[in-house]
């Protein structure tokens, strides 16, 4: 008790607390903090993409001090916005990235919502055990679990996806040397990756459904289906497209899956936008135009985020609405 | 009151604390005699976790015999830590990997030029080893093993080794059933491990000293790549990385493997019964694999003078022409010594005699810097020949292409 | 249309630890409006839903007309049910959410669809909110549209759980005459569950009262209101409650004398006091209803102290002191000032006596006796 | 303490409810088989129950089934392989628990000697505590176990001051975000929504800019810079779940202990969080999460002696193999502790990933 | 204890789209019972929380006691307040809830904390409950929880926002006895909100009709149920609600006839119809309450058509055809059927005339003008 209940009562007393405006200071340590390390980085990458950045350049001077002033690089102006614009593998991967954003998104909420509907019904006993469980990959670390459906899906004949292929009677696929099946890949595992976290959304979702709109759906003569289009889907809408929207943006900058797998192969032809800019700037040591890469994929998603966001209404609470 | 723990801690004693920075004690009188104070610096290594004891051991007899006090540590992802501490001057005094990095390193300034304080002979190394470690007619660090690949073979299945690819092919054959989950070759298809045969008819991947320095799409180099493809990979499991094809003869279900010593550990945990042979000969061909020389690099921050970098180098030199070192590196790890009095000794274990044997054959990585743009696309060309997408030629010539558009 | 027949309906929960419907049997006529009744948690929602086919019986059987509707699923039943807090889709048009039921029972075509929709909107009054989301309406209007979305559906049977008990009293009042209104035209069976005994006795031709799971008493409300079976009815129906006053009974031949410490004796004569004796029973519950006890003149009637005037406008309400809650009707006019002495007394006729440890009523007659009787 | 207490008593409760669970199931089951024998319950019901179930289990066993391969591979002994070319194969063929031998080391206590002095005069007292074994790994045959206890104590030592930080700056400001109007309220919320997911994958270039700076400061190697590194990372998407949450609050809550005379502060640490526990649950594992997995700039930041786990792990891998047993068991036992927490949080997740406040 | 003034409060919303109370002036006295009531949306909720310092007022002034209060933060002015809803703090105990405006208002140890709670407990009958949460106790338990949070405060203020409207009816019952009783014993001024009339009239000891956020009328619940100031307070106030006629007045002299299309017809005389005749309106609107219609004998009355006959019991609500919605509220035992033609007739003194348009009450009399006539 005492003097610190005593201090804080004295906190209390401060008048601001009080007042409306003044509760932006308890927002803006945090902004602040976020922007500090945030911001900066940012900000270094837009300077060091209007530069002929190299390692050998970039790191050329006495303290890691002239690493900041972008040490003997030499402005450039927009060339490396051109030659990446100009190049035909920015192009291919920029259709590659929103072909991947639509497909694993698609595929990962049909299958979260399939998941999560599985372990709501109330048919299945001991759901909650099993809703624990399923979350569990959460709790990896995700460059291993990358590695290990690297290794699940390996062309050979004897990677798990294969084996289970050849139980089953069918012939092996050579999953990371085809364009397309690699591409499937990558979204499966994507979609193993995210579901943890969109059934726990879903389901959430799913729960606060009220049941009696069910039941007056039921009265009215709908089948499961019905119900299913009719009732849960629209009731769950808004949580479930805030996690479609967080998962896009996930899916967009998916780095670790395609580059484990295959570098974004076979020969680049999968190379996702945040890949292609990791080989810009590290494989031909070009850090200008891998900055001008993924300063493009920034403003990308940005607006992606900005348009979701607006349409979404997602800024607003219900406070406010 | 107070608490006091009694005998030995239990945490494994750490490989070191970084806390104390390797110059601070030493900067202020900048002698170069070799008899200055006493000095401690940073050594960063990369190993499996198989090898750290020994390394671990080998850093406590230095420590132990030297005023010097060395402390190691085992980096993970080495690549990028170097990347970025070293122009953060937060770099260690010394650091080890293969020779790969010579060139690009050096242009980058991240490693020093040396020659003039080198204490020991050069040529005390193999021609291959000293070449590596220079660059530009700097001496960048030095060599302490060799590493390339060989044919390991199994010999519950195979009794010797072959001579030639062709008698290679008949037990190929013999073994190769997918189907039963046996294979003929276990051979990770990638440019450095099929470097042996590109280079097997007169072509060459990347040479500084010719011309074009750019040769993967010479007819040559054409040539050998196709013959790998039509001898080995229609043997192989179907996906051409490392893991699965480690996994086919680690597991006893291949005769054969194409492999570097880094994959014995692997064999003698999984106790498969092998033996090493260097690689057999291609009919109009001699295999021709890129070496690599591991070594001890001098890093940026030996670039000042003080007793931290005193304590380097001599660390450096002691590690690189000690015998002991070498040989047993050699026996429990399979690392090929590069000091030339035991390079050919007989005292060496037969495996690796095989591995020696063929370093012979090869030559080393180019450490240039152009270097660095020639690995991937010319892997990404291996890759759609193993798959079977293109030809040879058009392959290595988009490769080419690629390579060369990268340089500018 | 349809009869309802419920046959020793049980429902258990919990692996039999709750049992929320016990044994309920009950016929509702074609076309008849029932209201169920009954303090909170008694089993009236499990009783509807189980006829509505949301929950199972764990024992007995449901008949909606001829068809033993026991085991089957609830969108196969045809009845329409009013939830309590409405449940309109959020997401759907007011026409949609009424249109909702046809599609999915009937093949109606789109147009004929809208049109069903038009004319039950019309009827309702709510024509001009069809393009209306539900969270745009006031209460009242959410609870016209679940009224049209059940009605448009001309279901064979109706079910209310409490629709009313989310408005606010005036609209209540409305709405009830509405529903009564409606269900008068359209003359679908109608079974209604509320906990406001004065909604079920206005607007039920039937009167079913459960208690715990267990049917009291099913009856024509005005029937329920004069000869309740047991105190529980007798206390329930009707506002204010009916006064009980425990008293012993000692009695002669004729007369028996209702007594109660502090000045409480009402004697009774006649047919009733031979019941009493007959009884044999000592103490007893004699239940008057409010409006029954006048105020008597000095001298005539059973003294007591006032308590409080609650003026409810037409008339007072007098607290007094004969038991706790002791509640006297009076017309506005009598003001008593509070703690006055005042002597009040109501007729043998008026008076319910109950005994007093099982709570059955001791005067009770069926309506079948009443009936054989005349 | 009334919260750490609210805590105890869910977990108990929770604890309470597994242990019932199979007497529950039984009496379910028996009630069932009674109500079928005695006709009153179509034997299809419980039929429709059992098939349910069971059609739910398969598909969490698939969904669970590369971890079990994980497992599997971990249990297969020092030369396990994810990659088996001799077949599928569910059970390990030579099972062994070595490779967990190895992650874990030795779990010795080492004997102390305390000692007392005895206040005012020269008098020492000594107490040796025993040497407590509990498990010595070189005993089975692994000589050389893996640092991972010193990893795992580093990055305790990141992850809760991360923790710590990112609630001190997600606490008040969602609090604001939610209860208050004031200027900017709008565009800082806009602000956040926008960057709960743009930021990442931002490539290399960015560390080492952001590297020198550190280096700069001489923050560098320092874990708690870490930690506000992290923290910093976790602002916005935590600060809008959270806020969120809030929203769901009623405010007649806060009314009712602004009416009762509570402070300002009070109320927040009376009423709002306490019944904010389940979004807090949320966000205490969500930038707990950050500070455990995050393996790229703690790689860049760290010296070797303040590696953390994910950095640990990655170490394992070599330029060409993976000691597979190793790696596997490494990660399991990495991730066991939050996959603890997920058992146990795994309601307070789904309550407070709930937007169900979010109708608009 | 205080007194309670408003002056001329007013609250916009919305930057002034709103206004959700419109210039309301009154004063409560020290102990005094007052009732806020009327429709949903006329700005009770807003006035209460005003006075309780959730809301600022806009314009206007506060005063609690001698203070002016209008800039006083909520947690400074000493007023408890009672939720609908409780907005019992679900993660404290029952006990711990009571305590919580003790330890944020009062220096009071820990002790003398326990010992008021449990008094205050105890006066409630709800010391079993003190270790049990929120969620653990049932509807009527919450609320006398509720009450009694608020009561051990012992504040200057009581404010009650509806709450007994999530309760049944008949605990609602029950509890409004005990709230009165409460209040009576503690002495405590008290403003209580509510949209039901019937415990606005019974448990204030005066009345304050609100009405699109304008103070309609205040007073003793039955001056204002006899004498209600406009068309809206008469209506609003008595259950069932105040028929109302729409007529025309014509007349001559001493008597006014108000006349209505379909037999409706009745005369003015005296007084009341001077006074008629000098207002020189010619549509008047004509009240008369259900239980001042008396059911006539034949040709002595109005004729009109029963509609439906609703029993509650005690008496029988006759619907007639008179206008819509017009209710007479007779005996039990007058049971008309349904479609039978009655004759209805009422006293002069009973019927309230107002202003067509305007609703003003042409006979109102405010009680000073009564008081001053007197
Ligand atoms: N799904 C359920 N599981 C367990 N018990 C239940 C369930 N549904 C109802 N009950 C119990 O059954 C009893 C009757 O509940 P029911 O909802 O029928 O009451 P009610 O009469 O409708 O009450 P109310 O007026 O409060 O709506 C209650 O004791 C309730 O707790
Ligand atoms: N915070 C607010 N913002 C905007 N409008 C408001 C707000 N609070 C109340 N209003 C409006 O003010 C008017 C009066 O509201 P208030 O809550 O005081 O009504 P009420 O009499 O308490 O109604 P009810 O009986 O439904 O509780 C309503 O029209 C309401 O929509
Ligand atoms: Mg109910
Ligand atoms: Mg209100």
């Amino acid at each position: 008790m005492s003097t610190a209940s005593r201090v804080a009562t004295k906190v209390g007393e401060v008048p601001f607390l009080d007042k409306d405006d003044a509760s932006l200071l308890l927002v803006l340590p945090g902004l602040f903090v976020f922007a500090a390390f945030m911001l900066f980085p940012v900000l270094y990458l837009v300077g060091i993409s209007f530069t002929n950045a190299r390692p050998a350049n970039l790191f050329a001077g006495e303290t890691a001090l002239d690493v900041l002033t972008f040490g003997q690089a030499e402005f450039v102006g927009l060339q490396n916005y051109v030659s990446t614009l100009s190049d035909p593998a920015f192009w291919n991967s920029f259709g590659v990235t929103w072909l991947f954003v639509a497909t694993s998104v698609t595929a990962k909420i049909t299958f979260s919502i399939g998941v999560a509907l599985v372990v709501t019904n109330e048919r299945v006993r001991g759901k909650r055990f099993m809703r624990s469980l399923i979350i569990l990959p959460m709790g990896l670390p995700a460059i291993f679990t990358v590695t290990v459906w690297r290794g699940i899906f390996s062309s050979a004949e004897f990677g798990l996806a294969n084996q289970i292929l050849r139980e089953l009677g069918f012939d092996s696929v050579a999953w990371l040397s085809q364009r397309w099946m690699s591409f499937l890949s990558y979204n499966v595992t994507e979609m193993w990756l995210a579901y943890p976290f969109m059934v726990i959304i879903t389901v959430s979702a799913l729960q606060d459904v009220p049941k009696e709109l069910h039941e007056a759906a039921m009265v009215d003569g709908a089948g499961y289906f019905s119900r299913f289009l009719h009732v849960t889907l629209p009731s769950i809408k808004r949580p479930v497209l805030f996690a479609s929207i967080l998962t896009a943006a996930a899916s967009f900058q998916a780095f670790l899956i395609p580059f484990v797998f295959n570098q974004g192969g076979p020969a680049r032809s999968n190379e996702l936008l945040v890949v292609y800019g990791y080989r810009e700037a590290f494989t031909f040591s070009q850090y200008g135009e891998g900055a001008a890469i993924s300063l493009l994929a920034v403003l990308f998603i940005g607006a992606f985020m900005w348009l979701n966001v607006k349409k979404g209404k997602l800024a607003d609470g219900v406070s406010d609405s | 009151a107070g608490v006091q723990e009694q005998g030995e801690g239990t945490e494994a004693s750490q490989s070191g604390d970084g806390s104390g920075d390797s110059t601070a004690s030493g900067d202020a009188d900048s002698t170069t005699e070799s008899s200055g104070p006493a000095g401690t610096a940073k050594a960063w290594y990369s190993l499996p976790d198989t090898e750290i004891p020994l390394r671990k051991e080998a850093l406590g007899m230095y420590n132990e015999a030297s005023k010097h006090t060395i402390e190691g540590a085992d980096i993970s992802d080495l690549r990028k830590k170097t990347t970025s501490a070293i122009p953060a001057n937060q770099g260690p005094k010394t650091f080890e990997w293969a020779h790969d990095f010579v060139g690009d390193y050096y242009q980058r300034g991240f490693i020093v030029d040396k020659s003039d304080s080198i204490s020991v002979e050069m040529d005390q190394f193999t021609d291959a080893a000293q070449g590596a470690v220079q660059f530009d007619g700097a001496t960048v660090g030095l060599p302490h093993s060799a590493e390339t690949v060989a044919l390991v073979y199994n010999t519950e299945m195979v009794d010797s080794a072959p001579s030639t690819v062709s008698e290679m092919k008949t037990v190929m054959e013999e073994y190769h059933d997918p189907q039963n989950g046996t294979y003929g070759l276990g051979y990770p298809f990638d440019p450095y491990f099929t470097s042996a045969w590109a280079q097997a008819f007169g072509g060459y991947i990347f040479d500084p000293e010719e011309d074009p320095q750019l040769g993967v799409n010479t007819d040559a180099t054409a040539k050998g790549v196709k013959f790998a493809l039509d001898n080995f990979a229609p043997y192989m499991p179907n996906d051409p990385t490392y893991g699965p094809q480690a996994a086919a003869f680690a597991e006893g279900n291949a005769p054969f493997a194409i492999n570097g010593p880094w994959y014995l550990s692997t064999l003698n945990e999984k106790g498969v019964d092998y033996g090493v042979a260097k690689l057999p000969t291609p009919e109009g061909g001699e295999p021709n694999p890129f070496t690599g020389i591991t070594m001890w690099y001098f890093s940026k921050a030996m670039s000042e003078d003080g007793p931290g970098t005193q304590a380097a180098m001599d660390f450096i030199e002691w590690y690189a022409t000690n015998e002991d070192i070498a040989l047993r590196n050699a026996k429990e790890q399979g690392a090929i010594p590069v000091l030339d009095s035991i390079a050919t000794s007989d005292d060496l274990p037969e495996n690796v005699q095989g591995f020696s044997e063929a370093v012979q054959q090869g030559v080393p990585m180019p450490t240039h810097p152009k270097m660095n743009a020639v690995w991937t696309p010319y892997g990404d060309a291996l890759t759609k020949l193993f798959n079977g997408d293109m030809d040879v030629k058009p392959a290595l010539d988009e490769a080419a292409k690629t390579i060369r558009s990268n340089w500018e | 249309m349809a009869t309802v027949t419920l046959d020793n309906l049980r429902k258990e929960f919990d692996n039999g630890r709750i049992v929320a419907v016990d044994d309920v049997s009950f016929e509702v006529e074609d076309g008849e409006f029932v209201t169920v009744v009954g303090p909170s948690g008694c089993g009236k929602s499990t009783t509807l839903r189980m006829i509505a086919g949301l929950e199972s019986p764990t024992s007995g059987s449901i008949r909606i007309g001829e068809a033993d509707v026991t085991d089957v699923h609830a969108r196969h039943r045809d009845v329409a049910m009013v939830f309590q807090n409405y449940a309109l889709y959020p997401h759907k048009t007011v026409r949609q959410n009424m249109a909702f039921g046809l599609r999915m029972s009937t093949d109606f075509s789109k147009d004929e669809r809208n049109r069903r929709v038009e004319e039950t909107a019309e009827m309702m009054g709510i024509e001009d909110l069809l393009d209306d989301k539900p969270n745009e309406l006031s209460g009242g209007q959410k609870q016209r549209v679940a009224l049209g979305r059940a009605i448009v559906r001309e279901p064979d049977l109706f079910l209310f759980d409490e629709p009313l008990s989310n408005l606010d009293a005036k609209l209540r009042t409305t709405m009830r005459t509405e529903i009564q209104r409606l269900q008068n035209e359209l003359g679908i069976t109608s079974i209604y569950v509320t906990h406001d005994q004065e909604e079920a006795m206005t607007m039920g031709d039937r009167l079913a009262i459960l208690k715990d799971g267990i049917l009291q008493q099913v009856g024509k409300p005005k029937d329920v209101y004069e000869n309740p079976k047991n105190a529980f009815v007798g206390g329930f129906v009707g506002s204010p409650s009916m006064n009980f006053v425990e008293v012993e009974a000692t009695g002669d031949g004729g007369t028996v004398t209702l007594s109660k410490d502090g000045g409480f004796d009402y004697t009774l004569t006649g047919d009733v006091a031979r019941r009493v004796s007959e009884s044999g029973l000592q103490t007893l519950r004699l239940g008057v209803r409010p409006e029954d006890v006048t105020v008597a003149d000095t001298g005539a009637g059973i003294p007591t102290t006032v308590d409080v005037v609650e003026p409810v406008g037409s008339d007072n309400y007098l607290h007094l002191d004969v038991d706790v809650d002791f509640i006297a009707r009076v017309d506005s006019d009598v003001e008593p000032e509070v703690d006055d002495t005042i002597e009040i007394t109501f007729d043998q006729s008026d008076v319910h006596l109950f005994d007093a440890t099982t709570g059955e009523a001791l005067l009770y007659e069926s309506q079948e006796t009443e009936l054989a009787a005349q | 303490m009334s919260l750490v207490r609210g805590v105890v008593d869910k977990l108990a409760e929770d604890a309470r409810t597994v242990a019932y669970t199979p007497v529950e199931v039984g009496r379910d089951a028996v009630y069932t088989a009674r109500s079928v024998a005695r006709g009153e319950t179509s034997p299809t019901e419980p039929l429709k129950s059992v098939g349910a179930t069971l059609g739910a289990l398969v598909v969490v066993t698939l969904l669970l089934f590369p971890v079990y391969w994980i497992l599997m591979s971990a249990l297969s002994g020092t030369g396990g392989s994810i990659y088996s070319s001799g077949g599928l194969h569910l059970l390990p063929q030579d099972p062994s628990l070595k490779p967990f031998l190895w992650v874990v080391g030795d779990l010795i206590v080492p004997a102390y000697a305390i000692t007392v002095n005895v206040p005012f005069t020269n008098l020492a007292v000594v107490f040796n505590t025993p040497e407590l074994v509990f498990l010595d790994a070189s005993a089975y045959g692994v000589d050389n176990p893996s640092e991972f206890k010193s990893f795992f104590w580093n990055s305790l030592t990141v992850s809760i001051p991360t923790v710590i930080i990112a609630m001190c700056l997600i606490i008040p400001a969602s609090y604001a975000l939610s209860r208050r109007e004031f200027i900017f309220r709008r565009k800082v919320l806009f602000t956040y929504v926008l960057l709960t997911q743009v930021g990442g994958g931002l490539g290399i270039a960015l560390l080492i800019g952001l590297y020198a700076v550190y280096v700069q400061v001489g923050l560098n190697n320092s874990k708690l810079a870490l930690a506000v590194y992290y923290a910093a990372t976790a602002v916005p998407f935590n600060t809008w779940l959270l806020k969120t949450y809030m929203d769901g609050i009623p405010t007649s809550y806060e009314e009712a202990a602004v009416v009762d005379g509570a402070p300002p502060w009070r109320v927040v640490t009376e009423v709002i969080l306490p019944l904010s526990a389940a979004g807090l649950a949320t966000v205490f594992i969500f930038t707990f999460l950050t500070g455990w997995t995050e393996f790229v700039v703690a790689q860049t930041l760290l010296g070797t002696e303040n590696y953390t786990l994910p950095v640990g792990l990655y170490s394992l891998v070599d330029e060409y193999s993976i000691p597979w047993a190793r790696f596997s068991a490494f990660a399991l036992v990495f991730a066991s502790p939050l996959m603890l927490v997920y058992l146990f949080a795994q309601r307070y997740i789904e309550g407070g990933l709930s937007f169900s406040g979010m109708e608009g």
